[in-house]
């Protein structure tokens, strides 16, 4: 496939801006030092505005918050906890979702329908929920946060994964990769695991827009990160309480971070989806 | 199938017409909502929340407010001269050098259903506070030893010892005589047939209103309003929206400093009155580093009270140089004599570099803090303490924080260094802002591992001990110590803040910090 | 309908193992959070420490693990949900009774909204035309990232605070008390239809306008995009090939297709259910609405075992229900579907 | 004629390139007469067959040519003439897999009839149930059938539904894509059956497209055989079957099992179908083209034609 | 003559689940019997086909054959052993998975499209034990151009999608080939493919079968079976009802069901016999009827035909048809009217 064409293929757009929007907060997260104008808690205001919310200027693009921290800097450093958990949480996930969505899905069996029962159960139960109530047992921290998520998108991995091996097995591949009497670890690994890989792509995306999201809402209720340290969620909890004040920068920028960034993920899991062709995900 | 397609179509249109119709309701709810009002009726919002309408069981700030309006206790206190007066009780006497108190009542009590109420139901009610053991029915069983009736009219308490302060003890919910409907011997968390104050509860929706009607046969002042309605908000921003969009009346506890400070601005009507809310850092003496008194008197005195009342809490809150909050007798400002006034850098640092630290070797301290309990504000006062105490150049905080429920775990098990903590009395006595912090025997609770013998015995002594100038006296020289040993760091104390609507002319606060819904009053 | 029936019990009884699982990991995980209901309450008020140890016995907290963990379990078996672990006497029953109303009218009209909002715009998606089809596929496919508290409080700037219509919008809570509507069900809009309450209604109805709509919008987007990629495949399948090579007009034609459309999107509808329940958490808090979600986060503080558990369980319990009766629509939607 | 097709030119835009799935076609069909198109896969059949009602997908473009149906030239309608005027009306339509078709969620009446009352042949819900039940009958499926949703019926009976609901409004011109390759040479020979009797019976014209020549050759009057977008040749079928006049022919006849013929291997023919995209030069069968010159490159073959009516396109057509 | 392959009264039942409750519960409601007692032979170096419509159970077949179906009843034999009972790694362990190849119908669908083709069949050689590392990539090239895939370097590295359908079977069978197997089971080879390219790959078979390897293929294309097979065997409703030499069996049928195959088959001949009228299609495998299960299609059906199934006539030569009316030689010729 032509490399030039990608924008030109279904969901080719999608791929590139959702891709360019997922890299831009990697960037932002990787070179915060550099890219931040001003500490996260450095009280960049002269100390008699420092009780009050700075509205945006020059020195400060997205104002200042009620401590005199600069909401700019706040967000640019915030990105790396967001980057770390989700990024961590992925990993986690797949790295338990996919392997037993690959053997329970190929053996089947009453493992496989224990496990699928268990996956089941918790996916069906609402993610927030499920990720407040771990997060709250293990504290605020950037790992715990992500084993929080891991519970809730193990599942996600899982069911996709296993639901995609269930159709390979169905089809007539299967059939002769059993009778060209290959192995089953091998037929798991070199045939299975790459034609559930696109999937595994695809699951990602979606996954992680989703955990961006449910990050915010953890943070939200301050179970990522102990303030005053930077992340999103937390400083769209506090910021939201000069809303009617008129402080709206406070609210309008941390929440515009989480969209976009979630949104860039959900561009490119879903633009991976149509370039696939298969655009049934849920 | 286009039966089916149009009905939904049908269903659709009558979810817009319904929406466009209440649209144009609220529209003109404005005239329509004028002339319907009769006998005013006042909206109050909060942020609280009632728990359990039973005086046996209810053991939080603002479900015992509106149990104070809804009942009547033995004693109360003016809300004009903060003394202790008569309600239910038009007199009474210590005996046996205050083991014994004896109340007459007055006859004219009814409930809300008119039946009469006696010093049977007095007794009743508290010796039902006893045998369902409840949450706060240690505020009997610590004091109490047996209660009965005289009479139809006269009350008489037998207590474990002496207690000089008992009318204040007296005078808190659980005193307050319920009616006869309430079961004896179990709680009844839903319960509305309330006591015998000015007020009724004629509809109690849990999590959403309250709603209070004037009781009939109230032997006081008639409520200077018509009904009042209490409104719960799940967060001060919805309580403010509320006020702003005209929802609500009355804006009580509690709005964020900012928005106090805002709706001050935009030129609503603030009531503000003293409170005796206060915040204070719990020091773990028993362990290292804060187990020497410098390291601690280090940290207090490189804290700027003034700095965190502004900064975090535009000004809603006042520093505070005692566990005592100024406006309660025995207040002592400790804390201000010993370290003066704004942040003491120059101190801290002696005292740090006496036992050891400096640049290079930094004192290392965790702060602790819960970041809703206390409201929205508490993450930001815990960062500006940081700031003021990194700003010695030789300690290093680091920030952590767990909810609520397991704060107070941690607490308890004294696994915090320092932690940030408030208290609200439970009764108006200066014992109350000591004795459960600094007797050995009774803080536990705070984990701070505080053990003076010295103090023990002021405390005892100041418990028992009837006259209040003696009293101050031994509280005084209680304060000093605390001051000098810091397992508590004061800090700050609460004001309290109604807003008001436009149409609203005057409301009252009581020395226990409880609005007076009677107090309220609209025009129009 | 006999075996219908017959499978509506299997299915019912397929709720059990789910609840269960649910039910055991909840009551793992609260017990090894550090946190105490006693102290919860109590923590920071002089209440005597042999106190404390009094209330830990009545509430059962001294107890062997397994112990606890099996004697709530019968207690759920006869449908009791155990008493509050922090407010005395109350069982957890009546806190589920009080907020779940509230929830169900939430999630109801949330639902409603979504559903609109997802059929039209995922309809868009693929009929429209130019911006419209662009701004619709965008919607369909980053909507979802909408940050509930965030949208929600932009909703309640515009339409309440600074409102740009000519009348503002409650911005929280289910209804006024002023308009005095006698509760029957604990449905505001039935109590207030069965009790002839019009101004009751219109304000019930006003209440839940951005909540569901801050509902709506985060969940629409699903069905928007569940609705765009089931409609095209469906407009070109043989169905619709076979329609057009009739000469059916577009608009009849973009019918049959919607129902065809329907039928894998209901069966995504139960799962989109837990979606709900989980949007309607932050959409709650945000609105201060008095329901389960905002319970749940309550009690969690508050380490309110029981009424954790409960929840939870009930929780578990609706959502098994929500896709039984999902699976009844859908066949009755499908006559293929035979049980 | 009820069909004409004249120097018709269809492109397809695709990801990589366009490309001309059917390049310069001429056809005609008379009152009765059943003529079958026949090419392997990308030859251009089912693009030229389904250009008749005008059901093409988006992506492909009528460039060149007018088609003519009874004297309309749908070419040049709008969507809704040809809704109102063409589909169904003039020019009925059975895919492949003509069960497919059929709406899965309702009753297969209702469908038939709503095509009835759409275009105003039926007044009331009944009348058209009623005329549903008639086209019904006429494909040998009981009128009872009306009320049956389509899983409720076997194969053999939707697939005949199908058919009914493409002839319910009596069209003049029936196109038949590949109905039958999914199907049992049994079924499909009873399927060919209904045509046949549909065909006598309305007086109906039939295009069929198919990759089978000899269910071509023994069903129809003509057959047109098209290779790579062009036709190659076209004419009475007994003639094309007996002496092909273009070597693709004579490849494709040669490839074809006979069982009532000599019993001899197939020959395939050698090399693989183009790539339209890009496709050979001159002739579009050369490279495959045993008596292939290097004129064959070059240019475009010429007509050929004979007093029958008979044409090909070959510089070497083959003598009988 | 030693048969290679021998299969006794093979049965295979798949359970039908006819509502999703039985499903859920495992109970399944019927049984289709796909194959219902089917005895073939294979000798070395043959070639038979199995003729069949669908529905007829051929494809079940190929799959017990090959191992892909555990049948319910019945012995298959291969070279001694009955494969029939074996466990899937008994398969691997025994080097059967190497003696017996599959090809499939859809070339697209059978090659791993994530792979390079020259993978798939190197794979393939290395997990049977046939060739390691370089030797089985030199082998795998081999293949590859004995089936006309040149230069085989440039094909091996392709992947599936990139080739032409009949270059995709030409890889499947080089798979096939490469492993030297002593069975080819080959179900429906041709019908994806163009009609210009089908005797190139027929005759890729053609040629293993001539170097010694048996040929099974399953089709319905009996016009094919008829060119290329030694035996055709006619399959219908999971019985084999007709068997023997190619040309007899499909020039001079016995069975009046493959005489209706055959009369069906469009032909180009001048000469060729009537249609067989046949009413009705090929019943459910759920609801076999009694009796010869043909006779509710039967022309020549007596009311002895529905209450006993025929036994197995075997003529001399080792032609055999199960049919209680036989046509006489040259029958097919003659079908009789219907009224």
């Amino acid at each position: 496939m032509a490399k030039q064409a990608i924008l030109a293929r279904p969901g080719g757009l999608m791929v590139t801006a959702g891709l360019s929007i997922i890299l831009f907060y990697v960037a932002l997260a990787v070179l915060a030092p550099i890219l931040a104008p001003y500490g996260p808690t450095e009280v960049s205001v002269p100390k008699e505005l420092a009780g009050r919310p700075q509205p945006p200027s020059p020195e400060h693009p997205f104002g200042t918050n009620e401590l005199g921290y600069d909401v700019l800097s706040r967000i640019v450093w915030g990105s790396r906890v967001v980057v770390q958990v989700v990024a961590l949480s992925a990993v986690l996930s797949m790295a338990v979702g996919v392997p037993l969505g690959l053997v329970s899905g190929y053996y089947g069996g009453p493992v496989d329908r224990v496990l699928s029962l268990v996956m089941d159960s918790v996916y069906a139960f609402p993610g927030i929920l499920l990720a407040i109530a771990v997060a709250s047992v293990l504290g605020p921290s950037v790992g715990n946060a992500a084993i929080s998520l891991m519970v809730v998108y193990v599942p996600t991995y899982f069911r996709m994964v296993r639901a995609r091996v269930l159709e390979l097995k169905a089809r007539p591949l299967m059939e002769s990769l059993w009778t060209a009497g290959l192995p089953d670890h091998w037929i798991i690994l070199k045939h299975i695991l790459p034609n559930v890989a696109p999937t595994i792509l695809v699951v990602f995306g979606l996954a992680s827009a989703d955990a961006i999201l449910t990050e915010a809402g953890l943070s939200f209720f301050g179970l990522v990160v102990v303030y005053p340290e930077a992340d999103w969620g937390l400083d769209l909890y506090y910021g939201k309480n000069w809303l009617l004040s008129g402080a709206w920068w406070l609210t309008l920028f941390p929440g515009l971070a989480i969209t976009s960034f979630a949104a860039g993920f959900a561009l490119l899991g879903e633009g991976l989806a149509r370039m696939m062709g298969e655009e049934r995900w849920s | 199938m286009a039966q089916k397609f149009n009905a939904r179509l049908a269903i659709a249109a009558a979810v817009v017409l319904i929406i466009i119709l209440a649209a144009g309701f609220y529209l003109f709810a404005g005239q329509g909502g004028e002339q319907a009002a009769q006998a005013p009726t006042v909206v109050i919002g909060v942020t609280d929340s009632v728990t359990e309408l039973d005086p046996a069981t209810s053991y939080d700030f603002f479900t015992w407010e509106v149990l104070s309006n809804v009942m009547a206790g033995l004693v109360t206190y003016d809300p004009d001269t903060g003394e202790i007066v008569g309600d239910l009780a038009t007199g009474w006497e210590a005996r046996e050098g205050g083991k014994v108190w004896v109340f007459t009542l007055r006859p004219d009590a009814k409930f809300a259903d008119g039946t009469p109420c006696t010093a049977q139901d007095v007794v009743r009610s508290i010796k039902r506070v006893m045998t369902i053991g409840g949450d706060p029915s240690w505020l009997v069983t610590e004091f109490v030893e047996d209660v009965r009736a005289i009479d139809d009219y006269t009350v008489e308490f037998r207590l474990k010892q002496p207690v000089g302060y008992f009318l204040a003890v007296v005078a808190t919910i659980p005193y307050h005589p319920v009616h006869p409907n309430y079961p004896d011997n179990e709680p009844a968390p839903d319960a509305t047939w309330g006591g015998c104050g000015p007020y009724k509860i004629s509809e109690f929706k849990r999590g959403e209103y309250i709603v209070l009607e004037p009781n009939p046969y109230y032997y006081g002042e008639k409520p200077k309003n018509g009904k009042v309605i209490i409104k719960f908000y799940e967060s001060s921003q919805a309580l403010r929206a509320a006020l702003e969009a005209g929802d609500i009346d009355v804006a009580w506890r509690t709005l964020n400093p900012a928005d106090i400070r805002d709706l001050q601005d935009r030129g609503y009507n603030v009531k503000e009155a003293p409170g005796l809310f206060i915040r204070y850092i719990v020091v773990k003496v028993d362990a290292p580093p804060t187990d020497r008194k410098e390291v601690r008197q280090a940290l207090a005195a490189a804290i700027d009270r003034q700095e965190l009342a502004d900064r975090v809490f535009q000004g809603t809150m006042e520093p505070l140089y005692s566990m005592v909050p100024s406006g309660l007798w025995a207040h002592y400002p400790a804390f201000k004599d010993k370290y003066g006034e704004g942040a003491n850098i120059d101190l801290a640092v002696q005292l740090l570099r006496s036992v050891g630290y400096d640049e290079n070797n930094k004192l290392k301290v965790e702060l602790w803090y819960t970041p809703t309990h206390y409201g929205d504000t508490e993450a930001q006062l815990a960062a500006v303490i940081k700031e003021q105490w990194e700003a010695t150049g030789l300690i290093e905080v680091t920030l952590k924080s767990s909810e609520w429920g397991q704060y107070v775990e941690q607490l308890s098990q004294g696994q915090f260094m320092l932690s940030l903590l408030g208290w609200y009395p439970d009764y108006l006595d200066p014992d109350n802002f000591l004795t459960p912090f600094l007797l050995s025997t009774a803080n536990t609770w705070t984990g701070t591992g505080y053990v003076n013998p010295q103090v023990d015995e002021l405390l005892q002594q100041a418990m028992t001990e009837t006259d209040q100038e003696t009293r101050a006296q031994l509280y005084k020289q209680v304060q000093e110590i605390l001051a000098e040993d810091v397992p508590y760091i004061p800090l700050l104390q609460g004001k309290l803040y109604v807003v008001l609507g436009p149409n609203v002319v005057n409301v009252e606060i009581s020395p226990l910090q409880f609005l007076i819904y009677s107090s309220i009053e609209v025009t129009g | 309908m006999g075996s219908l029936a017959r499978y509506i019990a299997l299915r019912a009884a397929l709720i059990v193992p789910s609840v269960l699982i649910l039910y055991t990991i909840v009551f793992v995980v609260l017990r090894v959070i550090p946190g105490d209901p006693v102290l919860a309450v109590l923590g920071t008020k002089s209440v005597p420490p042999e106190e404390l140890e009094r209330i830990r016995e009545r509430l059962g907290l001294d107890k062997p693990l397994y112990q606890q963990y099996i004697e709530y379990l019968m207690g759920v078996l006869r449908l009791d949900f155990g008493e509050s672990m922090v407010y005395t006497g109350r069982p957890v029953w009546n806190d589920i009774a009080d907020r779940f109303p509230a929830t169900l009218e939430l999630a109801v009209f949330g639902f409603l909204a979504s559903v609109v909002l997802g059929l039209a715009s995922g309809v868009a998606a693929v009929k429209g035309r130019g911006p419209i089809r662009a701004l619709a596929n965008f919607y369909a496919v980053t909507g979802y990232t909408l940050f509930i508290p965030w949208i929600g409080l932009i909703l309640i700037y515009v339409f309440a605070v600074n409102p740009i219509l000519p009348f503002r919008l409650p911005v929280g809570g289910r209804i006024s008390p002023e308009v005095g509507l006698r509760e029957v069900t604990g449905l505001y809009i039935v109590d207030s239809i069965i009790t002839g309450n019009i101004p009751a209604l219109i304000d019930v109805l006003a209440h839940l306008v951005l909540p569901s709509v801050t509902l709506g919008i985060v969940l629409g987007s699903a069905y928007a995009r569940l609705v765009r990629s089931h409609l095209r495949e469906v407009l070109a399948s043989e169905i619709v090939a076979g329609y057009r090579a009739r000469g059916i007009p577009e608009i009849l034609l973009l019918r049959h297709a919607l129902r065809n459309t329907m039928v894998p999107i209901v069966t995504y509808m139960g799962l989109q259910f837990a979606i709900l329940l989980g949007g309607a958490v932050l959409t709650e808090t945000t609105f201060s609405w008095p329901g389960l979600g905002t319970l749940l986060l309550e009690r969690i503080e508050l380490r309110d075992y029981t009424a954790i558990q409960g929840v939870v369980i009930f929780f578990a319990f609706m959502i098994g229900l929500v896709s039984l009766v999902v699976d009844v629509i859908y066949a009755l939607l499908d006559p293929r579907i035979r049980y | 004629m009820v069909l004409k097709i004249d120097g018709l030119i269809i492109e397809y835009r695709t990801l990589r390139g366009p490309l001309k799935a059917v390049d310069g076609v001429s056809l005609a069909i008379g009152r009765g007469e059943w003529v079958s198109v026949v090419g392997e896969s990308g030859s251009g059949k089912t693009t030229l067959a389904l250009s008749i009602p005008r059901l093409l997908p988006a992506n492909a473009t009528i460039v060149g040519g007018t088609i003519e149906i009874e004297g309309v030239d749908v070419t040049r309608l709008g969507e809704d003439e040809l809704r109102r005027r063409v589909r169904g009306r003039l020019v009925g339509v059975v895919f492949q897999e003509p069960g497919a078709t059929l709406d899965p969620l309702r009753r297969v009446g209702d469908q038939i009839a709503e095509a009835l009352m759409v275009h105003g042949l039926a007044s009331t819900k009944e009348e058209a149930l009623r005329l549903a039940g008639d086209a019904l009958e006429k494909v040998g499926v009981p009128r009872e059938r009306v009320s049956s949703y389509p899983f409720q019926l076997s194969g053999g009976q939707r697939q005949r539904v199908a058919i009914a609901a493409a002839i319910a409004l009596e069209p003049k011109l029936l196109v038949a894509d590949e109905p039958t390759t999914a199907l049992d040479v049994v079924v499909q020979s009873r399927i060919m059956d209904l045509l046949d009797k549909l065909r006598d019976d309305m007086d109906l014209s039939i295009l069929l497209v198919t990759h089978d020549i000899a269910l071509a050759a023994e069903r129809s009057d003509r057959i047109a055989v098209m290779y790579a977008g062009k036709l190659a040749e076209e004419g009475p079928a007994g003639e094309i079957v007996i002496g092909p006049l273009h070597p693709y022919t004579r490849g494709l006849l040669d490839a074809t099992p006979d069982l009532w013929g000599e019993r001899r291997k197939p020959k395939p023919i050698p090399g693989s179908p183009p790539d339209l995209r890009n496709p050979p030069s001159g002739c579009r069968f050369h490279p495959r083209c045993p008596l292939a010159t290097s004129e064959c490159k070059e240019r475009e073959p010429p007509e050929v034609r004979e007093s029958s009516g008979r044409r090909a396109y070959c510089f070497h057509p083959l003598t009988r | 003559m030693h048969q290679l392959l021998t299969i006794e009264d093979l049965k295979v039942y798949y359970p039908v689940y006819g509502s999703i409750a039985s499903r859920i519960l495992g109970k399944p409601t019927a049984y289709v019997k796909a194959v219902d007692g089917v005895s073939l032979a294979i000798g070395r170096g043959e070639w038979v086909s199995v003729v069949g419509e669908s529905g007829s159970g051929k494809t079940t077949l190929a799959k017990a054959i090959v191992g892909l179906l555990k049948p319910t009843a019945g012995t298959i034999l291969f070279d001694g052993i009955d494969v029939a009972r074996l466990s899937r790694r008994d398969w691997r362990r025994r080097g059967l998975r190497r003696r017996i190849q599959l090809v499939q119908q859809d070339p697209l669908e059978s090659l791993d499209p994530m792979m390079p083709v020259g993978e798939q069949i190197r794979e393939a050689l290395e997990a049977n034990g046939v060739a390691r590392g370089g030797e089985a990539r030199r082998k795998a090239l081999e293949a590859l151009e004995d089936v006309g895939l040149t230069p085989p370097e440039e094909m091996y590295k392709r992947r599936p999608r990139q080739l032409s359908g009949g270059q995709r079977q030409r890889v499947a069978i080089a798979r096939a080939l490469a492993l030297e197997p002593d069975l080819i089971v080959a179900d429906e080879p041709v019908s994806m493919i163009d009609v210009s390219l089908r005797a190139s790959i027929l005759d890729l078979l053609d040629k293993a079968r001539r170097r010694g390897t048996s040929v099974l293929m399953i089709t319905h294309d009996i016009a094919t079976a008829w060119i290329y097979s030694d035996r055709i065997a006619v399959m219908y409703l999971g019985k084999i009802v007709e068997e023997g030499s190619s040309n007899s069996v499909a020039r001079d049928p016995r069975h009046p069901y493959t005489a209706a195959l055959v009369t069906s088959v469009p032909s180009l001949a001048s000469r060729k016999p009537p249609k067989w009228p046949v009413e009705g299609e090929v019943p459910s495998g759920l609801r076999i009827p009694g009796g010869c299960r043909f006779h509710p299609r039967c022309p020549l059906a007596t009311s002895e035909c529905k209450e006993r199934e025929p036994a197995e006539t075997v003529e001399n030569g080792g032609r055999r048809y199960r049919c209680i009316h036989p046509l006489p030689p040259g029958g097919v010729w003659k079908p009789p009217r219907r009224g």
